[in-house]
This record gives C-alpha cells, structure tokens and sequence, in this order.
C-alpha cells in the first residue's frame, strides 16, 4: 500500500534521529518507535500528514527494563491505516513532553496516566486529577504492577477536587453526579450566566471500577471478553468483539468466516437497540415522553431477539477470543429476518412523525453547534462527528469482521447541531437494518464458528483494532502476556474523545439545552470510566489443566 | 379657622430652630438625633393637626401670609392637607429611625444632616402648602432641593455620590426654571397666587396654554420621575442617601411633583368662554406618559442587583400608575358620557389612594433596606440571601411590604391598583386605550411582583450571607424596629378597611373647592355609587351594570383563613415528622457561594426579551 | 380514617428515585425499560422522580464505586421515610465481577440498609417487575439457598470416626 | 342556600381534581401505547405524601408556603361559579381579585422555592415566575374580553358573557389563544418548563417532600382544573338549563374533554426552552390583544 | 408542519393500541436458552474446579475440607450470569437455567453450596497433596482470595468478603430429593 510508505518516508526523513524502529504488522497498522524526547514533533508531524488522534496508552514496564512506555495511536483515515507511536521514559524521571497543546484531545489520556503510572507531562494545560477518587492519597498509582488490585487505600485528608476558576459573574449549576438527565454517577459543573451557559468542568470517572487491577491475578485470555461486555451494558459486544480482534491480530489468530458474519450481525443489532434507545432517551431529554415510550416499544423485539438467539438481554456473552460461542441457525435468522422488518416497518412510521415535527426542530436544531474543524480537533468520532460533516466510520475505512463484503452508506450532515445527530442514527439504523440482511442472505453456511486456539498466544506483542460501536469508534490496544492472558489491555471508548467536545457544543447554549446536548453525544459514561486495563502480571495461578479444561468444553459441541 | 396658618408659619419655624440648633450638639450623635426627633415630632404633629382639620373639618380659602420680608399665598385645603399629613408622617418616622441608622455612618459627621434634615422636611411642607408658581414656589423649592441634595451627598468622600448628587441638583433646578417659566409665560408676576395664573390663562389663547402646561407637565414630571426624566436622576439620587432619606425621597419627596400635576390640571384650569381646556388630550397624554413610565420602570426595576436600586426604580415605576391614573381621570373627567366621569372620579380617589399607600409601603421597604444595609454592610443582593431567620421582623415586615406593593389582595396595594385599573377597565367599552393601558398595567403588577419575589427572595430566604458578608448578621436596634413596625401596621390597615380611606378622599375632593372636580364630585353624588361598608368597597356605575367591580379584601381574608385551616388540618393528618437536611445538590456539591442564584439568572429570559427597556444596572 | 387510608395508600404509590453508583448502564436501561409500554410499571403507581426528596424507593444499581460511597448515603438520607431500598443487578447485590477492585467498595448494602435484592446481569425488566411485585405483596418468594450433597461416601473403606472429625475440625475453623 | 354553592363549589373542584389528573396519566398512558395507572392514583399520591416524612430546610417560609398556596386556590375556586350559578361569594370579588389571587398561588411556589435554598428551586422560580408573567395577561384578557361585553367586571358576568350571546370574532380569537395558552396554564408540555423533570427536577418543589409536597400537587391539580373549568365557562357554553345539577354535570363534561385535549397536546409535544416559549407567549399577548380591540368595536 | 407531524404522530401511537404485559399476573417464560440461574448437578460433579477457575466475577469457591471432602459454594449475589461456568464444565455438570425470578430479601437466597465426595487412594488414603503448591488446589483458589483459610492472614481485607454463613444449614434449604443424606 502505497500510503504506508508514504508515512514511513515522512517519519524517517523528518526525524532521522528521533525514530528508532519501524515495525509494520500488516498492511493497515504500523508500530513506529522513537525517542521520548521529539514526542510532540513526531505526534504534530503525524497529525499533519493526515493522522487522527486516536488514544494514549501508558504501561508500567518496570519489571522488563525499568521504563513507563507510553503510546500515542493515530489513525489514517483515507488509507486505513493505524499508527502507533511508542516511547518511554525511565521510571526514575517519569516525565516526557505532553501533546495536549496541539492535540485537545490527548488531554485526558496524559492526565490519566498522571494519576494511574504516576507520569508526568510538561506543558500539560490542565493537570488535574481526573480518575481516581477526590480523597484517594497522593503517591498511589494504581495501575503500577507493584500495587495489588485490591487495595483500599485510606482517604486522603482535606481534599477536595478543585473546580475551575468560573468566569467571571457566573454561578456554578452543579449537574450530577444524580440528576435525571444523566443515567449515571458523573458529575457536570455548568457555569451560566443568566441562563446561558459559559463554560464547563468534568468532574467525572465516578464509575472507575478499576478492572485492570482486578484482572492482575484473575482472569485470562478468554475470561476479558465477558468483563469488557461489561464495560458498558448497551454496547457490550463492541468491546468484546474489539478486544478479540486486538488479541487476534496481535496473536495471529484467523477467525472463521462464518464467525466474522454472526460478529457482524451481532454488532448490528446491537447497532439498531442502541439507536432506538438513543432516540427515546433524546426524546425523553426534550420532555416528549411519548417518542421515548414509542421508540423503546419498537426496540423491545430486538432485545428478544437477543435474548433468543444468544440467552440474555443484552450483555450477549457471544464474542470470545477465536469466534463466537453460538452459533446462528437458520430458524434464528428467518426470526431474526421478522424482527428487523418489523422494526423496519414501524421505524419508518416513527421517522416520518418526527421529521417534521417543527416542535422538535425547535429543540434540536442550531443546538450544540460546533464547526466542522473543531471537530476535527478534537478527535471527535462517531454519529457526533458525522452529524459535523466529518466523513469517518470504521466500518468502512478500516473494515474488519465481515464489514468489508457490506454494502452500506455512512450517513454524514452538515448542519452541526443536534438534529444531525438524530438524523445519522435514524439513518444508521436503516442501514443497519440493511447490513442484517446482506450478512443473513451471505452467511457461509458451514464452519465452525469457534476456532481451535492450537498454540498459546506469543507475548508482548501488540494489537490494535477498532470497532464502529453505535456511539463511535471504539478502541482497543493490546499488549500480550506470557501466562495466557493480556499484559497490558487499553480501551477507548466513544464518548471518551466526544465527552472532551461537549464543553464546546455547551458553550453559549442555554441551560436547558444542557441535557440534549450531553446526551447527544449518547454518552456512556461507563465506557469512558472503563479503565479496564488489563495488566496481567504473569499470576503464577495459571495451572496445566487449564488447557485441558479449555479443550475439553469446546469439545463438547 | 385662620389660626392655622398661623400654626403652619410655627410648625416650620420649629423646623429652622431645629436646623439651627441640633447641629451643635451633633458630636454626640444619639442625643443630636433624639433633639432632632423631638423637634421634627413637634412640627410634625401641629403639621397633623392642621391636616386633620382642613381633611376632616373643613378646608380653608387660600390667604396670604406673611412670611419675614415676604407676602406668600398658602393654600390649605383638603388635598393639601392630605400631602401635609403624609409629609409629616413619614417625616417623623424617618426621624426616629434615623436616631439608630445613623449610626452605621461612623466616620461622618451629622452636622449637615441635622441641618438639612428639618429644612428638607419644611420645604416638601411648604410646596404642597404655598399656592404660587413663582415666589413661595420657589422659596419652597429651593429649601427642598438643595436641602436633599446636601442628603443626597451625605457620603461626600465617595466621588461617584457626589457626582450623582451634583446631576440631580442640576435637574431639579431646571425642573424649577421649567415651572417658574411656565407661570411668567401665563403672564403672572412674582407672588401671584394660583388662582390669577389661572385667570391669566382663560385669557389667553392659541398655543401659548399647550407651552405653559406642558412646561408645568415637565418641571413636576421630572420631580416626579415621569419616564425619560425620572430615570435621569432618581435611581441614583434615592440608592446612595441615607435610608431615612431615601425613605423620605421616594416615598413622598417625589409625591410633591404628583401634587404639582393635580394641582395644575385640576385646579389651575380656567373655565371661561373663551379658552377650552382640552382634558382629552392632556388626559391621554399624561396616561401615555403614566403608562410608559409605569412599564418601563418597574421592568427596569427587576432588573437591577442592588436592593436600593431596585427599590428607586421600582418608584419610577409606582409613580407610574400615579400618573396613569391622573391622566385617565384627567381624560375621563372630560369627557362627555356621564359613567366616564363617573369612573374618572374613581380613578382619581384610587389615584390619592395609591399615593398614600406607596408613601407607606416604599418608605417602609427603604426602611427595610436600611436596617438590612446596617446589619450586613451591603445592598448587592448577590451577597445577601437566608436573612429570614437573622432578622425575623425586619423580613416579615418586608414580606408585608413586598405583598403590598405587589398588589396582592389583601394588602393596602391592592385596593389602589383594583381601583385605577379595573376603572380603566370599565371604560373600556368606551374608550380603547384605556383598556390596553389597563391591562398593560396589570402585567406590569406581575412584574412588580417579581421584582419583590427577587428583592424579597434574595434578600431574606435563599442563602448566601453567610458567604457575601463578612461579619455576623443581627436584627437591628429595636429604634428601627419600631418605626417599621408602625408603618407595617398603617400598611396593614390601609388595605383592610379601603372603605375608611375611599370616603376620605371623596371628601377631600368634594370639599377641596376652587376646581371642577369638586362639583362633579358633588354633582355625581360619587359617595352614593361607592358602596363602601366594612368588608371593602364596590363600585357601582350608571350606565353599566348595576354593581360593576368589587374589592372586598376582609371577605377573601376570610375564606382564605378557612381555607387556611383546612389545609393545615390536611397537613397535619399523616403524622408527618419533620427532620432538617442539607439541601439537595445532585450529591457532589454542597451548597456554597459559587453555585448560588445570581440575579443575573434571575429572569433572565424575561429580562431578554425585555432588553429594550434599558435600566442602568450597577453592581 | 384518614392515618389509616394513608398507611393504605403508601404501597400503592411508590415513587422511585434511580441512584447510579457505577453501574455499567446494563441495569440502567432496563429500569427505564420496565417504564416502557410493554412492562409498564406504572401501572403499580411507580414513577420514577428527580429528587430524593420526592421518593419512596431508592433504586441502587452498580457497584458502590470509592467515589459514589459519600454521595449515595447522602441521597439515602435525602430520602423522606418510610422508604425502601432495592438493589438492582449483580453488582448491587454484591458487587459483581469487580467486588474487591481498588476504587470499588462493594454491593450497595455497603453503603445503606438494603430491602430487597433483585440479581441478574442485568436482571430481566420482568425479574425487576417480579421484584417489586415481592415487594408490594404480589407474588412469592421463590428462591431458597441450595445445599446439595453427592453420595455419601463408602465409610466402610475408613474409620469412620476419624473422617468425621477432621471434617468438623475445618467446619469449625471456617466458622471463625 | 347561597353560601352552600359556594362550599358545593370548593368541594367539586377539590374531590374531583385528583380523578382529572388521572384522567390525564391515564391518557398520557394510552397515547403511549402502555396501559398507565389507575384513575384513583392520584388520591393515593396525594394520601401516601401526606404520612411521608418532612424534610424541611428550616425557615417558616419554607412551610407556610404550600399552605398558602392550596389555601388561596381554595379561595379562588370558591368564588368560582360552576354550572353558571354564582356562589355566595362570588359577589364579593370581581375579575381582578381572581386574577390578582391566581397570582398569589404563583408567590407562594415562588416562596417556597425561593426559601428552600436549591440552585435547581430558583431556577425553576425564575422560570415560574416568568411564565407567570407572560401568561397572565391571556388570562386576565379573557376575563376582560367578557367584561367588556358584560360591562361589568363582575365574575360571573364576565364568564357568562358568551352563554348570553356574545359571541364574535373576538370570541373565537380569543378562544384560539387560549387554547394555545391552555399548556401553559396548567404546566405541562410544551410549557412545564418551570417543573421540568429531567432538566430542574420539578424545580419549584425539589425540596419539597411529604405533606409539603402534597399540598403543592394538590394545588397544581385544582389550579388545572380551574383552567379546564373556565375554558368550559368562557367558551363552550353549551347549556343553562337553570337546573344546577345539570349544568354542573354538563359543565364538568366539558371539563372531561377539556382534559382530553390538554393530555393529547400535552402527550404530542417536546418541552420548550424558556426564551422560546417567552416569544411564543408575547405573540399570544399581542393576538389577544387585537382580541380584546375587536370587542370594543363591538365585534 | 407542525400539525401534520403531530396529525401522524397520534397514527403513529394508534396503531399498536395498549401494548402492556400482565406479567406479574400471567407467567412470562424465559426463551429456551436463557442463562438464568446456574444449576449444579452434584451427580455429575466432578469436583475439578474448572467453573471456579473461568468465572470471570469469581463466585465460585471450591475448597477441599478434608481429603474426601470437597466443597463448593456459589455466591449467587454477585453472579453476572455469563454461562461461562456451563461453558468450561467438562461433565456439564452445570446448566444454566430458566429461572429468572430471583428477588429476594436476602443474599444468602441466591446461593449454592455443594459437598462432594473425592475419591480418595484406598492405599496411602490420600491423592492430593495438602501442601499450597498443589497445582489443583491452586486453580481452586483463583478467585477466592478471601475463603482460603490459609490465605486469610495474608489478604486480611478480603475475610470480610466471605460470608460465613453460607455453610450453616438453614430452615429454608431446598434440597433435591434424588439428593444423597
């Protein structure tokens, strides 16, 4: 591909000095090595040969060489390409050139490390506490291999976050972290003035469950897949079908056909309950309870469907390392063929009520506005972005499971607000609806749909891959371990990148614009809070029969 | 009868000793202020007897008198007897208050004020007592406005106060040269009395009648903040004196330029052959001016963050409605259906009513303030806030007031506002305007109120003291209690037995000769078509329906009590415990100064479709 | 009377106040799912409200997160009495997969009295409906701690005695 | 005899003001496909918050305020006529004591919010008192418009004006913008923007809690029907039989239908913003406005 | 626009008409493959500890007691309900079940606690070696920090975790009737 190369002869040529290694896994995802010292040259560098920013990862490498690594990712959007760029700095002087003033968007992931590896970023703009607990001691790093999973730290004392210095004459509306607009513990601090909104502070990462340290000594390869779905309980199988993806790809794992179909179809249905819910959730937001009720009426089917074909409502527990746990038989799909017409039947009823309600537009449009370039500068992704005239969807550039034999179209509006947002999920929805079909009609019909994990999974090698989950681009980074499980596991979630847009979207809007436009975004904070790093310190608990057993349940189909 | 003049020469000369001797002794500050209070107390009570004659017994011929080097008409009828007992009333209310509020101006001296306090007092005597335009005027006017403004600038070291002191005093001289001018035009000399200024003008002809009264219009407009020219110098003038005086200023001083503007188009009107005084449209236009000033200043007043700020502004806006219903009356009075006239006549009782009520409930909020100012250091309703269990009388007092103002039944504002609008009302179906005026001015009621739920609100409930002021709040001095709690109860009794003051006033009218009303009063047998008994009063007009509009506060009190008890059995019945909690912020959060309710927010889309109004904001 | 039609009535009408302390969403949803047509749990006079001042129920659901402890106690103390707590999901009821991470400190019964516990990942909106249901008196409780034994094992091949000993001696351990 | 209707009057309204409230969750309900809640919930609400705890935030303003409101709403439905038949108070007010003791109703929320203290509370008094402000004057005209034609402020006057014939243009402008004022009236959707759920927590009474907030709900409950109820006096005089039971019983079915409609709009539309609704309510003042000019050419 | 939309809207609502279940009051069962609660056969339990080694939220406790005496208990209150215990059991020993209708008062409800019978060497009276670096009992403590009793000094956080309780026999226990005592 001709465009890898392009990147490649840029690094090397601008940076001679700076680039250690080059190292192209496959045709879409080079791993760039340099010097912690040019990091902010290379990053400006990349983004202005076209790269996105996708996401930072720190990792504790102490134990190996007594460095903390750090990770910036970009993605290349026309030539479907996945950059990582690693460094590291020594563990004594942990500090290393931040990339926030040029990249908004890095601004969480650099500060996240601060608190979790204990990093330090010069130039950072706002180096605050952004995971861990307000009365959690200063000094603990948790994601640190030295400090156990389970410990409870005691509280710091007089500590309280500090808010940002609010402008001048406004007065601070504490939104959260239990408000009805948002469905979960995060706390919004609006500045207003009159009614009109000012400026705003996160104070977020209240559901930071910690998972990485958790998974240290407990669970393996195979077991992640089941805790990412619970990373966020509506887009479950994104998170596991990615992390399958990021361990496949790093491990060199071909998954069968057949199973990439059923991930496929998985993800789209996940795709079609997503958007309704967003839908009636918007429609709740705006006080038009009837759209909610009606919206979450037509959804109901699909999460019967769900239910029937892989037992649970949601969390589907289908995606596992190698393929999927059921498998879709033929009177599934003409189930699943009834629903989704159904579905398609009564969306277009909804769609045609709502599209031209001018009430709604009156809600919705012109509301969280931001330009197109800002979207762009801050890494925006997903519907949010497509509702922002960026043209980027992973299912078509970086196609993965069975998403490049699809026919689809990527909805993309220009009018910037709200009501774009609405439109590309209504549209998606249709689409996704469309994709069902052409994967049902596709299917190859034999295969086994789990495939056979023959040699362990070689350690410390790197995987990336990412997901169009209904919210974004979902993405995770993989480094592998040596006791059958993952060393070090990223995830970024959608709304992490969109969640640092709304101060944006919020500013100059009114207070009651607030809870639509933050839930626009269709914000999962869950995802976002994830930090389900698994960090797989090599637990000497994994045992000889664990193979055996492994082997002995899939013999059992 | 004539001793009274001679008694009124002696309450104002009881006023200039008071000038001259209490700023002797004004080092010691209590005592300068008891001696001060005595004296006004004495002047004001020989003030109050004449006006309890010339209300109650009979109103006397105007006379000359003379004063020192000076032949000087006085006049003392009912109507002036009127503005001579709200004059001395709040004079002597003002006064006592001062004894303690002065106080909290440590490092001035009370020299001046001692000196100018009395002065002040007998030039508002004396303008609504003197019946010239141009000797006695003067002389009265001048005693007034330079008095108040010396007041005015009592904080002298602060450059922005005097500088406001200086715009006002500039205006109301021009105020005065518009007037004096007014009655040289009509041909009078100095020291004519009224009467020949009105002889003089039935004389004349053509466009020269239009320049005298619209100068007359002008020069009282501007004391009484007619919008544009009030907002030129009152909210300035009334925020930054002393609270006493401000009291003083808003709650009677502008009452004076109310009194000229009665005055001239109801008594200074000739009747002759030759010169037809067109009420019409002095009526419409003076309406239109109420209407406007009413509108725009009580809109203005809801926006503003200080709490004497919006006290002044939400005068301009009180003194609307006065104007309002002046011009209406002046419009109806003129016209030809006899239920107009009618009405007219009842306009301008509630007009009179509206004077005495505002005189009360504005000086008791300017009191209020005051008291609030004293104790917590501060007038910017954004550090203020919770007061209500600091200073439990003084928020109950301004509860009342802020009820009254509002118009709520059954407080004293309400009778006043019942009467202008629902007599503008009535015209309706006659006249158009009138109705539109009428119910501009009953959305400008609500406005009010939420000037008073956003003076009230930020000033006593809420929160936020305890983080804008710096030291611990106390309940003032019982010294300023007392005098609020007076007014609180002239409040509360002005709006439950309305009959009482609705037959006064139609008795002043009918037995203040020298005018048209006074016959039409007469004539009309207005006493007969106000029903008035102990619950409240009705209006009944010829020509429209038998009983046409009713406000019987005592009655709704009644059944609002009933009903009161009702629902506090109701609330009773579950056995319900009751346990305090912090408020409830969405979790994270506590309360504290940073996420308290600006008054910026408050209103805030109201006050953006509403920005046209202009209002000078100041921090 | 009217204490009694109050007592009465308070069954009949509980308002229900969702209190997130870092969940996944999963059980989120389905709480705002049984509003939804097809459950429909209002036609018990549940309503979900805004403030906790308004509520009756206070709905946990998610692991109690270090950050969340504070605030959900506080929101339990918001909430007038009477008023009932149900915990909603594995991780209300005991904390999930990730019950002993760092910034976790459990179920929710570790932060306030918990009333009724309502387990799925994430349970069914019929499971939540059946819950309230318990609650209100609608139904039976059906589930009972299972303790299952396989065979007894052939003593003959021991002495019995001592077998039995040793076992009660780690009963008794475990029992500390 | 008189003084009876009065108390018949304050009964029907606060009996029967509960089951309308049902009436509308029920319609709300069905227009959401679901079945919704039983008629008689709204009683039991109101029954289970009256035996709830008070959480208080410890000032007598705090307290005495829900009692003032639902005191002075009971005031104002008692000298409401009913089935055209004055009550023995109703001769002792006219239009603007009705207009001026709505607004006390309003000062007392506003109290309330005000004294508990909560950000949310004020905002939601802001909003309160601005809807307040902007749809006051449609009441107060509609009251007018029949004054006018009744000359006579006189409430049952005013509201009986259309039974007696005088219906015109005017009459039907009017009924057009009071139709699309009706939401706002009884606060709900599009205009429960001061209660807003989701966005202030039913700002006002956020703080409220047990008896406190029944006696709101209470109020809110009876203030709506006052609305239906007057819409029903004011434009749809069907019949006066002279019969007082049928005329209330007709009354109270138009009353019916007047709630069906404001749970179908209420049901159909998204909740505006503040300024939105603030431009939407001045162009209803100025329609009712011209409104209230026709009459006056007699039209 | 706006009256057309909502014209649709009401047509939108009025098709599908009243859609409510009556759950509560008319069973609503669980498709056939749901994963509900998980069932232990303690006939085709084998003891091997796989279920507890995979259990991804680590509910699953197998200890041995003594030489023949092997315990299980399942914590049910913190169970995601995954299946992946069914999954792994080499015997399928274990199946997920339909039931869903869990609410319950208290915990302890939800659990299981199963005692199996280890064969044991009728020669030395003894297989598995007691000692901590016994690989099988290792893998039956992966996730159980706090029930082994011989790691309660070293995690002391954790003890409380464990409820004791879950061994004492209750009134309320539902045994199996094919069960063996």
């Amino acid at each position: 591909m001709p465009g890898i190369e392009e990147i490649k002869n840029g690094l090397k040529k601008g940076f001679k000095d700076a680039v250690v290694s080059v190292e192209e896994q496959n045709p879409t995802r080079m791993f760039v090595d340099i010097k912690s010292a040019k990091v902010r040259d290379v990053s400006n560098a990349i983004v202005a040969m076209g790269g996105r920013y996708l996401v930072s990862v720190g990792y504790d490498n102490i134990a190996r060489d007594g460095t903390l690594g750090m990770i910036h990712t970009f993605g290349f959007d026309r030539d479907g390409i996945y950059l990582a760029l690693r460094t590291s700095v020594p563990e004594s002087k942990p500090e290393m050139d931040s990339i926030t003033p040029d990249i908004p968007n890095a601004g969480w992931s650099e500060r996240e490390y601060m608190d979790l590896l204990g990093m330090r970023f010069s130039g950072h703009p706002k180096p605050k506490r952004l995971v861990l607990a307000d009365d959690w001691p200063e000094g603990v790093h948790p994601l640190r291999k030295d400090i156990p999973w389970n410990l409870m730290p005691p509280a710091a004392e007089d500590v309280a976050y500090q808010l940002d210095e609010c402008p001048e004459g406004c007065s601070i509306v504490p939104l959260g972290p239990y408000h009805p607009t948002l469905h979960e513990p995060e706390h919004f601090a609006i500045y207003v003035d009159g009614e009109t909104v000012k400026g705003c502070d996160y104070r977020g990462f209240m559901t930071h469950r910690g998972i990485e340290k958790l998974c240290q000594t407990q669970l393996t390869y195979n077991e992640v897949p089941f805790v990412a779905e619970r990373i966020c309980g509506i887009c479950g199988s994104v998170h596991a079908t990615s992390y399958s993806q990021a361990v496949e790809l790093a491990g060199g794992i071909k998954i069968s056909r057949r199973a990439e179909y059923i991930r496929t179809i998985m993800l789209e249905i996940e795709r079609i309950h997503s958007h309704l819910l967003w839908l009636g959730v918007a429609g709740h937001l705006i006080g038009f309870d009837t759209v909610f009720m009606q919206s979450w009426r037509i959804r109901e089917p699909v999460m019967w469907l769900g239910e029937r074909i892989t037992g649970n409502r949601k969390t589907y527990g289908m995606i596992v390392i190698g393929g999927v746990r059921r498998d879709i038989t033929d009177e599934m799909k003409d189930d699943i063929r009834n629903v989704i017409g159904t579905i398609e039947k009564e969306l277009l009823t909804v769609q045609k009520a709502i599209q031209g309600d001018t009430a709604i537009h009156r809600r919705t449009r012109g509301v969280g506005y931001i330009s197109t370039d800002d979207t762009k500068l801050w890494s925006l992704v997903g519907p949010v972005a497509r509702a922002r005239n960026v043209d980027i969807d992973v299912r078509r550039d970086y196609p993965y499971a069975a998403y490049d034999e699809m026919k689809f179209d990527v909805p993309v509006f220009d009018s910037n607000d709200v009501w774009a947002t609405v439109l590309v999920r209504l549209v998606e929805t249709f689409e996704a609806i469309k994709i069902i079909r052409q994967c049902l009609d596709k299917m190859p019909n034999d295969g086994p749909v789990l495939t056979e994990l023959d040699a362990p999974i070689p350690a410390l090698k790197h995987g990336l891959a990412a997901v169009e989950a209904p919210r974004g681009e979902v993405v995770h980074y993989v480094i592998t371990g040596e006791k059958n499980a993952p060393e070090r596991w990223r995830v970024r979630a959608p709304t992490y990148p969109n969640l640092q847009g709304v101060p944006l979207m919020l500013l100059n809007n009114q207070l009651a614009d607030v809870p639509i436009i933050i839930g626009s975004i269709d914000p999962c904070f869950s995802c976002t809070d994830r930090m389900e790093v698994v960090d797989l310190r090599s637990g000497a608990a994994k045992i000889a029969s664990q193979v055996e057993l492994e082997e002995l349940s899939r013999n059992k189909r | 009868m004539s001793d009274l003049y001679g008694k009124l020469i002696l309450a104002m000369a009881i006023l200039l000793c008071s000038a001259v001797v209490v700023p002797f002794i004004a080092e010691k500050r209590k005592l300068a202020g008891w001696l001060n209070f005595i004296f006004v107390a004495v002047a004001g009570a020989i003030l109050l007897s004449i006006s309890y004659s010339v209300i109650f017994v009979k109103s006397l011929p105007s006379r000359l008198v003379s004063v020192g080097p000076l032949d000087i008409y006085f006049l003392l009828d009912g109507f002036s007897g009127f503005f001579l007992g709200i004059i001395s009333l709040m004079a002597i209310v003002s006064a006592f208050y001062s004894i303690e509020y002065m106080e909290h101006y440590g490092d001035y001296g009370l020299r001046s004020y001692y000196a100018n306090y009395p002065i002040f007092v007998l030039g508002m005597a004396g303008i609504v007592t003197v019946d010239d335009l141009t000797t006695g005027f003067s002389i009265a006017w001048q005693a007034m406005t330079i008095t108040s403004y010396f007041l005015v600038r009592f904080e002298h070291r602060k450059k922005e106060i005097v500088k406001a002191a200086n715009k006002y005093l500039v205006l109301m001289e021009l105020a005065w040269l518009f007037i004096v001018i007014a009655a040289l035009a009509a041909g009078s000399s100095m020291g004519d009395s009224v009467h020949s200024v009105t002889r003089l003008i039935g004389e004349t002809g053509g466009a020269l009648p239009y320049l005298i009264y619209g100068l007359v219009f002008l020069g009282f407009g501007f004391k009484a903040a007619v919008f544009p020219f009030g907002q030129m110098w009152l909210p300035d003038a009334h925020s930054i004196a002393p609270s006493p005086i401000s009291a003083l200023l808003s709650g009677v001083m502008i009452k004076t330029g109310v009194y000229g503007i009665i005055r001239s188009f109801f008594w200074m009107v000739p009747h002759s052959d030759t010169f037809h005084f067109s009420g019409a449209f002095w009526g419409a236009l003076i309406a239109s001016f109420g209407v406007v000033t009413l509108f725009i200043g009580t809109v203005q007043s809801m926006k503003q963050s200080q709490s004497k700020r919006l006290l002044a502004y939400s005068s301009i806006g009180q003194v609307g409605y006065i104007i309002f219903g002046i011009g209406a009356a002046l419009f109806m009075v003129n016209a030809e259906s006899a239920a107009l006239k009618m009405l007219g006549l009842i306009a301008l009782v509630g007009v009179v009513y509206h004077i005495l009520n505002h005189a009360v409930f504005k000086g008791l909020l300017f009191l209020t303030s005051g008291s609030v100012l004293y104790s917590t250091g501060t007038k910017d309703l954004n550090r203020l806030g919770g007061l209500i269990n600091l200073m439990p009388v003084t928020a109950f007092v301004a509860g009342i007031a802020s009820l009254s103002i509002s118009g709520v039944p059954p407080f004293s504002g309400f009778v006043s506002k019942w009467t202008l609008v629902s007599t503008s009302l009535l015209a309706g179906s006659e006249v158009l305007f009138l109705v539109i005026f009428g119910i501009v001015a009953l959305f400008t009621s609500a406005v009010t109120l939420a000037c008073y739920v956003k003076f009230f609100g930020m000033t006593f409930t809420s929160a936020g003291a305890e983080w804008g002021v710096g030291r611990e709040v106390r309940e003032v001095p019982a010294g300023m209690l007392i005098p609020k709690l007076f007014l609180t109860a002239l409040c509360l009794l002005q709006g439950l037995i309305p009959f009482f003051y609705f037959q006064t006033i139609i008795g002043i009218f009918a037995g203040s000769g020298g005018s048209l009303i006074s016959a039409a009063f007469r004539n009309l047998n207005v006493q007969g078509h106000v029903f008035n008994s102990a619950m409240g009063v009705s209006v009944g007009i010829p020509g429209l329906s038998a009983v046409s509009s009713i406000a019987v506060p005592a009655v709704l009190l009644a059944v609002f009590a009933a009903a009161f008890v009702v629902v506090a059995f109701l609330r009773k019945s579950g056995g319900s415990k009751e346990r305090e909690v912090p408020t409830w912020l969405c979790g994270y959060q506590d309360l504290h100064d940073k996420n308290r309710y600006r008054d910026k927010s408050m209103f805030a889309a109201l006050k953006n479709l509403l920005y046209w109004t202009g209002g000078n904001v100041k921090e | 009377m009217l204490a009694n039609l109050i007592k009465k009535a308070f069954p009949r009408s509980l308002w229900v106040y969702h209190c997130n302390s870092g969940a996944c969403n999963g059980c989120d949803i389905e709480i705002l799912n049984v509003l939804t047509p097809y459950y429909d749990i209002e036609r018990f006079g549940m309503k979900l409200v805004g403030s906790p001042r308004h509520a009756d129920v206070m709905l946990i659901s998610g692991a109690v997160t270090r950050p969340t402890l504070p605030i959900v106690k506080k929101a339990y103390e918001a909430i007038p009495a009477p008023k009932l707590v149900f915990g909603v999901g594995s991780c209300a009821v005991g904390g999930g997969c990730w019950f002993d991470c760092y910034n976790v400190t459990g179920g929710a019964d570790k932060a306030v009295p918990i009333d009724y516990y309502i387990p799925g990942c994430p349970p069914r909106p019929e499971a939540i409906i059946y819950g309230v249901a318990l609650a209100l008196g609608l139904v039976e409780k059906k589930v009972a701690p299972i303790e299952l034994k396989q065979m007894e094992f052939p003593i003959d091949m021991y002495e019995r005695n001592k077998a039995w000993e040793e076992r009660n001696v780690i009963y008794e351990l475990i029992k500390d | 005899m008189d003084i009876l209707t009065a108390v018949i009057n304050a009964l029907i309204f606060l009996a029967l003001a509960p089951f309308f409230e049902g009436v509308i969750r029920r319609l709300y309900a069905r227009v959401q496909s679901r079945k919704g809640p039983p008629l008689i919930q709204p009683y039991l609400d109101l029954l289970k918050l009256l035996g709830k705890e008070t959480l208080s935030a410890g000032n007598w303003a705090f307290r005495i305020a829900p009692m003032m409101a639902l005191a002075s709403i009971i005031t104002v439905v008692s000298i409401m006529p009913l089935g055209y038949r004055a009550g023995y108070l109703t001769q002792y007010g006219d239009i603007i004591t009705v207009i001026y003791l709505l607004m006390l109703g309003g000062v007392s929320v506003l109290l309330g919010a005000l004294s508990s203290k909560n950000t949310y509370a004020m905002l939601g008094a802001s909003r309160e008192m601005v809807t307040m402000i902007m749809i006051e004057p449609v009441l107060a005209m509609t009251l007018i418009l029949g004054a006018l034609k009744a000359k006579s402020l006189a409430i049952d006057a005013s509201l009986s004006s259309s039974l007696n014939g005088a219906y015109g243009i005017s009459m039907v402008l009017m009924l057009v913008v009071f139709l699309m004022a009706l939401q706002a009236f009884v606060a709900r959707q599009p205009f429960d923007i001061a209660e807003a759920e989701v966005e202030i927590m039913e700002g006002p009474f956020i703080e409220y809690s047990g008896p406190g907030l029944a006696l709101f709900k209470y109020y809110m409950m009876i203030k709506q029907m006052f609305y239906a109820a007057l819409f029903a006096a004011v434009f749809v005089p069907l019949v006066n039989t002279g019969y007082y039971i049928v005329d209330v019983a007709v009354q109270l079915v138009e009353i019916l239908a007047v709630f069906v409609l404001i749970s179908l709009l209420g049901s159909t539309n998204p909740r505006l913003r503040i300024d939105q609704a603030v431009k939407y309510y001045a162009v209803l003042i100025f329609a009712s406005l011209a409104a209230v000019g026709l009459t006056a050419y007699g039209i | 626009m706006w009256l057309t939309s909502k014209i649709k809207q009401v047509f939108m609502v009025a098709k599908p008409g009243v859609v409510t279940l009556q759950y509560p009051f008319e069973p609503r069962p669980a498709p056939e493959n749901f994963r509900g609660q998980p069932y232990w056969d303690h006939h085709k339990c084998i003891g091997c500890g796989g279920c507890a080694a995979h259990c991804p939220a680590r509910t699953i406790l197998v200890r041995d007691l003594c030489q023949e005496l092997r315990v299980m208990v399942y914590d049910g209150s913190r169970c995601t309900y995954c299946g992946r215990c069914a999954d792994v059991c080499p015997e399928d020993a274990i199946t997920m079940t339909a039931s869903y209708e869990l609410a319950t008062g208290s915990k302890e409800d939800v659990n299981e606690t199963m005692e199996l019978f280890m064969a044991t060497c009728q020669r030395c009276g003894r297989c598995y070696d007691h000692e901590i670096t016994n690989a099988i009992d290792r893998m039956s403590r992966i996730g159980f920090k706090y029930d082994s009793l011989e790691m309660r000094a070293v995690v002391p956080v954790s003890s409380e975790q464990f409820d004791m309780k879950l061994y004492e026999k209750t009134e309320k226990i539902k045994r199996p009737e094919k069960a063996g005592e």
